[in-house]
């Protein structure tokens, strides 16, 4: 007690399996981790469909992509904001590039210039929010509203056909390296280059700082502005990435697209562990908040449930799981 | 040598999205009963959310199940292309309905005729207030077959009514409260306003309720049903809502998907052997549409019909 | 004189998780006694008193109110005893009224069904009285800390209590308020009631205290009363060893150069001071006194970029520079520790060792922007040593931390980019008289090694005896200097409040 | 300064005109009271249909019910919380009702129940909150998908006509009191009793404690458990009393009512000046807020703008009257 030591968890040591197991056991993510296999081997008793590569890779596609926005989300709220704008700057992303393609642009460059018009929103929240002092929930907001409407606008309300989408950029929404589709890599990658950044990288502990008290995070010298702002465009640029993607997967471009996403998105990162408060949350746990509602949807879906049913049961599981969460979490607190 | 019937565990899926929505449920029953009549076993199925995302990934999951054929309605149609494919190319037959994906091999598409109703509805208003007055339309921009129900109505009229005057366009995205507020201002700003066309019921109801209060003299007129509407045009409040007849819907979707799945009853005289391609290949069917009016109303009680039934 | 005790506590353990905060303590109260508790940073002092409050429950034993077993569940169940607790660590509602704060406990256990603002008013008035002239209808938020720490205070005494605990009441207080508490505490012991009262200031307890428990790594040492002993004596029992000088030398004569780290010249921030120009030399430690709001804060804060908008001119070893934001004043090598430990001092809910890291993250990375654990690691436990830090490890989160050990952290990161020039405002607020000593001997060091020192302390005598300069400030304006052995209480208490003085005689 | 005021303008004392108006211009709520009134006179310069009788009505019956759940949710976010389900709870709230006056039941015992009904919904939250430990926000998004799922188990989807309603029932939602409808005077009676009772006693005055501070207040002897729970429970109650008059207005009872109804009214709130992080906000002006969107809205309709700009409209909109209430209220707190 006396003396100043790392705890046995940090350090990588080559301590053999007990060691390993042990650090498992302390992470925040083990009780998510546990209501996901146990959730994973009910339904692979429950339906022999379930555990079947097709089943998997369906269950994968249908998150992979709002994954890559739940990343941002997470960071986002890390550093003490959130975005409700997310749904509808994806759908602009789609009809952004739908649109320059559809004029005769090329659709990588349609698509660049896409992503950056999706920057630039994130941008203009941010101004709002770190230069004018607004709060992140309104300025989103109302970023929601205008968003769906410019959508609205584009395309008259209608869907953008883009059939003639060519083949090498179908491939980044519908293809597939080996047996994995482009889109599960692409999440991957995000996903794991984020979360390093996130854990490791100067520029991002700088978010932890200012989520955790931002007046803090001031009087250490840190611009917590600039953090605000960059955290806010980066959710809403990793918008423009999916809407892309989307895109490319679809081979359409939907102006209603994404209604309803920004809370699927929070829970997901909610349930991983961020706190709505800032300054705490990990990418890893909020992929597996996604994994988590993702799955209890699909399987609803596989199993039949009636539909007058699913929703009362997905409540219920969303509500179990975060309970239990929280219990092993308080356990797992009060053992190290 | 195929018959008229199924082989024993044969199974038919439907899937849909917002599936939750009462609009399904009649569909759903005829689906049952051509599956029941020719012995064969149905599954509803489909995402309770209005996301596609979600609606693709029930889509694979049935696949996974492997049905003979699956009756679907795509809530969008590029997106559903290469699902569909996929899955006929491993042998699932697919046939579309209230919504198409055209450009997919599914190999038939069952729907109202939304361009129909629009075109009835016009001749009616222009019968009841004449070819000269207001109107003003609700809608809910995106969902395709509502926006054709308005565009194509607006197009009619300008077209051969030019003297009508469209005086309101609000979009009310079936929520009455917001359906409410539009036409409390529609009717604030045209005091004129003779009719109101609605492309569903869920604004049809908020639109009464401020037509009420405000004591205006104007004729609605909308397309699916509530009971709550339904009571309406009984009293008439409303005059006249256009139904898509739902049963048929189902009923001839399940006879097409059927037909497709079994294809090898038929042998036209075209090229499909050569080419290839599923010879069950019908671009096209019309469910039909009812007029629901005062006189009738009794006949469209949906609760009233579900009565004994199972709506799984 | 055999009395029963007001409040007996009787081998009472606490731990959280590995750490144990108490083992088996004993204690008690008598009636109308002031009783002081000592003991280094960590000892558990806090810890027992939010037992006693309700606010955390006991592993192990039991507490006697009046001579029966007692079970406090809940702060609600100790104010219906009648314990008042004035917290280490401010706890008031920011959005609400001074008024409201202080009357929150009435407001609590009120039967009536509407709010009475008057009274309110009226009881907050007559609380805040004697204390300040801070208004009853200011938001909390807009108070500096501390003038919340005397609302703090001025919210236990409108309690009607038996028992009052005031846990370093004094540490962001300057003498002139704290002799005003020292004088409530007194007519409150003559009306019998019991008073603890836990400070680190041996002065303090021996001049206003009647007895005085020890308390060493969570275990109770002795009880003592004062008049029998010596401060010397307490210190020991609290460190277990003699420390023999409280204050390091000062700057010696030969020392003494005339070359100057920072020029300041007329620095002026609208409101808050005008004219403010010094130099700090090298090797010399400059403190700055002044009364409560005076604006010593703001004039180091304004320095560093950290608030308000300064005009005037800043020298870096006779270079100006130019500071726009406390990056760059960091950058520079200027760096600021604030008063403000809870609020904008750590983070309490991350790691220590990330605490530490924060000023300059970019120290303990690779050349990539990578962090590394290791180094990181390493720099919480060199600094944290040679503070003197106690911790269970460096990877708890700051908030597991005693108070006094917190602001350790703090100081720790200032130290951790290697300053030039260091601002520190109340820098030993709530750090032990062992702790104090170690800063203060590192604190000469830094000076001696040609760091520049800059301290804002409202303890005179820590002024006194670590400085060797000492600037007053009254009301934004530098009221005078002092050296050598003009350096005493009364001048300085002189300079900082010559106005009120002239206000009397007039 | 010196004196002690009550929170924002209170006690009236018979002062003088300029007294008034300048403790007028103290409130919180001046500078939105001044977008509300700009708005106003640009719309009766722009439609001469605006400033009539008969689109006041409208206008203000548009937004009264959905108001008194506004005044709910302000309380809640004042003490700390947040509540996702307002919307699916006020849908349950009509369907119960609905429900049983259907089985035989006389709606004014059904519409009791169906109250107590989301009071028990709201308890259970509050114990989720209080007792386990949860967020509001993921317990009440699960409590939304539930509720949602019991809205379409108990009506198959099917909306509810409740035609048969009695008179005396309907007159709640449909009647008047003499030019006055009787939906606005109860909108008027819940505002004014919650607005003197959040300012006045000290039951709500708790509430403001616990949100600003919660340590703060459970050290000054507060439940603070008990008044959070409060404010869940009082919360969903009032959705109920919002549902069942919603069903005596509408006659029927719609299993997907008040979707995204939850962020329109924590919208509201938020202009109107409640903070998310709990301890500020005043009902009258969440009400305001309200009142700001649903002249918005009507407005927008009044003047037939086209559906495809109105989206963009009204966000922008929304963004420009909180950011000139920003500058206005510092504005304010400088001078004061
Ligand atoms: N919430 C907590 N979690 C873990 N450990 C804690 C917690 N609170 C206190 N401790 C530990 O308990 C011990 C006693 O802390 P306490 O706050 O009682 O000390 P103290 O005597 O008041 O010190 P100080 O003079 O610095 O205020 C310390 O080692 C501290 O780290
Ligand atoms: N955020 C703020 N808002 C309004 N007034 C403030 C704020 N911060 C400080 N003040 C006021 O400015 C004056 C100077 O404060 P400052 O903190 O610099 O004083 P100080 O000499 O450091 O005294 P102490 O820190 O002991 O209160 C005080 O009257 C204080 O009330
Ligand atoms: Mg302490
Ligand atoms: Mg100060």
């Amino acid at each position: 007690m006396d003396k100043l030591a790392e705890p046995s968890a940090e350090t990588p040591k080559p301590a053999g399996i007990a060691e390993a197991v042990k650090r498992l056991l302390g992470m925040r993510e083990t009780g998510l981790i546990a209501i996901i296999l146990v959730l994973f081997v009910v339904m692979s008793f429950a339906s022999p469909y379930f555990l079947t590569w097709v089943n998997m890779r369906a269950m994968a596609m249908a998150f992979a992509v709002e994954g890559i926005v739940v990343v941002g989300m997470t960071i986002l709220l890390i550093s003490g904001g959130i975005d409700l704008s997310v749904g509808s700057v994806t759908a602009l992303a789609m009809v952004i590039a739908g649109l320059l393609f559809l004029a005769g642009v090329d659709p990588w460059t349609a698509s660049a210039v896409s992503i950056l018009a999706c920057t630039g929103i994130g941008a203009v929240m941010g101004f709002f929010v770190t230069r004018i002092g607004l709060h992140h929930f309104i300025v989103s907001l109302a970023v929601m509203v205008i968003a769906r409407g410019a959508c609205l606008l584009g395309t008259g309300g209608r869907p953008l056909g883009l059939y003639t989408l060519p083949p090498e950029f179908k491939f980044i929404g519908q293809g597939a390296i080996g047996v994995i589709p482009v889109v599960i890599v692409i999440f991957l990658v995000v996903v794991v280059a984020f979360d390093f950044m996130l854990r490791r990288t100067t520029l991002f502990r700088k978010v932890f700082y200012t989520g955790s008290n931002e007046k803090a995070a001031a009087y250490s010298g840190i611009r917590t502005k600039k953090v605000v702002f960059l955290t806010t465009t980066l959710c809403s640029a990793l918008c423009g990435v999916a809407g892309v993607i989307y895109m490319a997967r679809f081979g359409s471009a939907q102006p209603t697209f994404g209604i309803g996403m920004e809370l699927n998105v929070i829970a997901a990162a909610v349930i991983g562990g961020a706190s709505l408060k800032g300054g705490s949350g990990t990418i890893f746990g909020a992929i597996l908040g996604a994994i988590l509602l993702s799955v209890v949807s699909s399987s609803l879906a596989l199993l039949d449930v009636s539909v007058y049913w699913q929703d009362i049961i997905r409540g219920s599981i969303l509500l179990t799981a975060v309970t239990v969460d929280h219990f092993i979490n308080k356990k797992r607190q009060q053992a190290a | 040598e195929s018959k008229f019937q199924c082989e024993p565990g044969e199974t038919y899926i439907m899937n849909v999205m917002v599936s939750a929505h009462p609009y399904w449920v009649p569909v759903y029953q005829g689906f049952k009963q051509a599956a029941e009549a020719m012995g064969c076993e149905t599954i509803f199925s489909g995402t309770p959310d209005y996301d596609i995302t979600k609606q693709i990934a029930s889509f694979e999951q049935d696949l996974v199940k492997q049905p003979a054929g699956v009756l679907l309605h795509p809530m969008q149609s590029d997106p559903f292309i290469e699902p569909i494919d996929r899955a006929i190319d491993s042998g699932i037959e697919v046939v579309t309905f209230a919504a198409d994906s055209p450009k997919s091999k599914r190999s038939a598409y069952i729907t109202s005729d939304n361009l129909a109703e629009a075109r009835f509805a016009a001749e009616e208003i222009v019968k009841q207030i004449g070819d000269s007055a207001e109107y003003a339309v609700l809608e809910n921009p995106g969902q395709s077959n509502h926006d054709l129900r308005v565009t194509a109505l607006i197009s009619y009229m300008e077209q051969h009514y030019p003297n009508m005057k469209l005086v309101g366009r609000q979009a009310t995205n079936q929520d009455s409260n917001a359906a409410y507020r539009a036409t409390a201002s529609i009717l604030q700003a045209n005091p004129n306003l003779g009719a109101l066309w609605i492309p569903e019921a869920g604004s049809a109801e908020g639109a009464v309720a401020a037509v009420l209060e405000a004591k205006a003299d104007v004729l609605i007129m909308h397309a699916d049903v509530t009971p709550t509407t339904l009571e309406h045009i009984k009293a008439g409040n409303i005059h006249m809502a256009l139904n898509p007849n739902q049963g048929m819907q189902g009923f001839m979707g399940f006879v097409a998907t059927f037909m497709a799945a079994h294809s090898d009853m038929f042998d036209p005289f075209n090229d499909y052997k050569v080419s290839g391609y599923n010879p069950m290949q019908i671009p096209f069917v019309d469910n039909g549409f009812a007029v629901i009016t005062k006189d009738n109303a009794e006949s469209f009680d949906l609760n009233a019909y579900m009565q004994g039934r199972d709506p799984n | 004189m055999e009395q029963t005790p007001i409040l007996k506590i009787d081998k009472v353990s606490k731990s959280f998780g590995p750490v144990q905060a108490l083992r088996s303590v004993d204690f008690d109260l008598l009636p109308g006694e002031i009783h002081a508790i000592a003991g280094e940073n960590g000892a558990g002092k806090s810890t027992l008193m939010n037992i006693i409050d309700g606010i955390l429950q006991p592993d192990e034993g039991r507490i006697f109110f009046r001579g029966e077993a007692v079970e406090i569940a809940s702060p609600a169940v100790a104010q219906r005893l009648g314990i008042g607790f004035v917290h280490q660590e401010i706890a008031l509602c920011p959005d609400v009224s001074v008024a409201e704060n202080i009357c929150m406990g009435a407001t609590a256990t009120s039967r009536s069904l509407l709010m009475d603002y008057k009274d309110i008013d009226t009881r907050a008035r007559a609380a805040l009285r004697e204390l300040s002239d801070i208004s009853p209808a200011a938001l909390v938020r807009d108070l500096s800390i501390s003038q919340q720490q005397l609302v703090e205070i001025a919210k236990a005494l409108t309690l009607d209590c038996q028992v009052l605990i005031l846990d370093e009441p004094t540490a962001a207080l300057t003498e002139k308020e704290a002799q005003i508490l020292f004088g409530i505490m007194r007519r409150l012991a003559d009306r019998g009631i019991s008073i603890i009262y836990i400070s680190h200031r041996m002065v303090e307890i021996f001049e206003n205290c009647d007895r005085v428990s020890v308390f060493r790594d969570g275990q109770y040492i002795t009880t003592r009363d004062v008049a029998d002993i010596t401060p010397s004596d307490v210190v020991a029992a609290m460190v277990g060893r003699v420390i023999d000088t409280l204050y390091p030398d000062k700057q010696a004569a030969h020392e003494r150069s005339d070359e100057v780290i920072l020029e300041i010249r007329d620095l002026t921030e609208a409101a808050r001071f005008r004219n403010v120009s010094f130099d700090l030399r090298r090797g010399e430690i400059l403190g700055l006194a002044g009364l409560i709001g005076a604006g010593r804060s703001e004039i180091a804060r304004g320095i560093c970029r950290l608030e308000g908008k300064v005009t005037g001119e800043v020298r870096l070893n006779g270079k100006p520079i130019d500071i726009r934001h406390y990056r760059d004043s960091i950058d520079q090598g200027i760096v600021y520790l604030s008063e403000d430990r809870k609020g904008d001092g750590v983070f309490l809910d991350m790691s220590i060792a990330s605490n530490i890291a924060a000023l300059a993250v970019e120290q303990v990375a690779t050349r990539l922007g990578i962090v590394d654990d290791s180094r990181e690691a390493d720099q919480a436990v060199r600094l944290g040593q040679s503070l003197g830090l106690k911790c269970g490890h460096i990877r708890q989160p700051a908030s597991a931390l005693s108070g006094g050990n917190q602001q350790k952290v703090a100081i720790a990161k200032m130290l951790s980019v290697g300053p030039k020039v260091i601002f520190l405002d109340e820098p030993t607020r709530g750090v032990d008289v062992g702790a104090k000593a170690e800063i203060h001997r590192i604190l000469r060091d830094l000076a001696r090694q040609g760091v520049g020192i800059f301290v804002i302390s409202s303890e005179l005598p820590e002024l006194i005896g670590l400085c060797d300069r000492v600037l007053v400030l009254r009301e934004g304006e530098i009221s005078g200097e002092v050296t050598g052995d003009a350096m005493t209480e009364e001048n300085i208490m002189y300079l900082a409040s010559i106005e009120q003085e002239r206000e009397q005689t007039a």
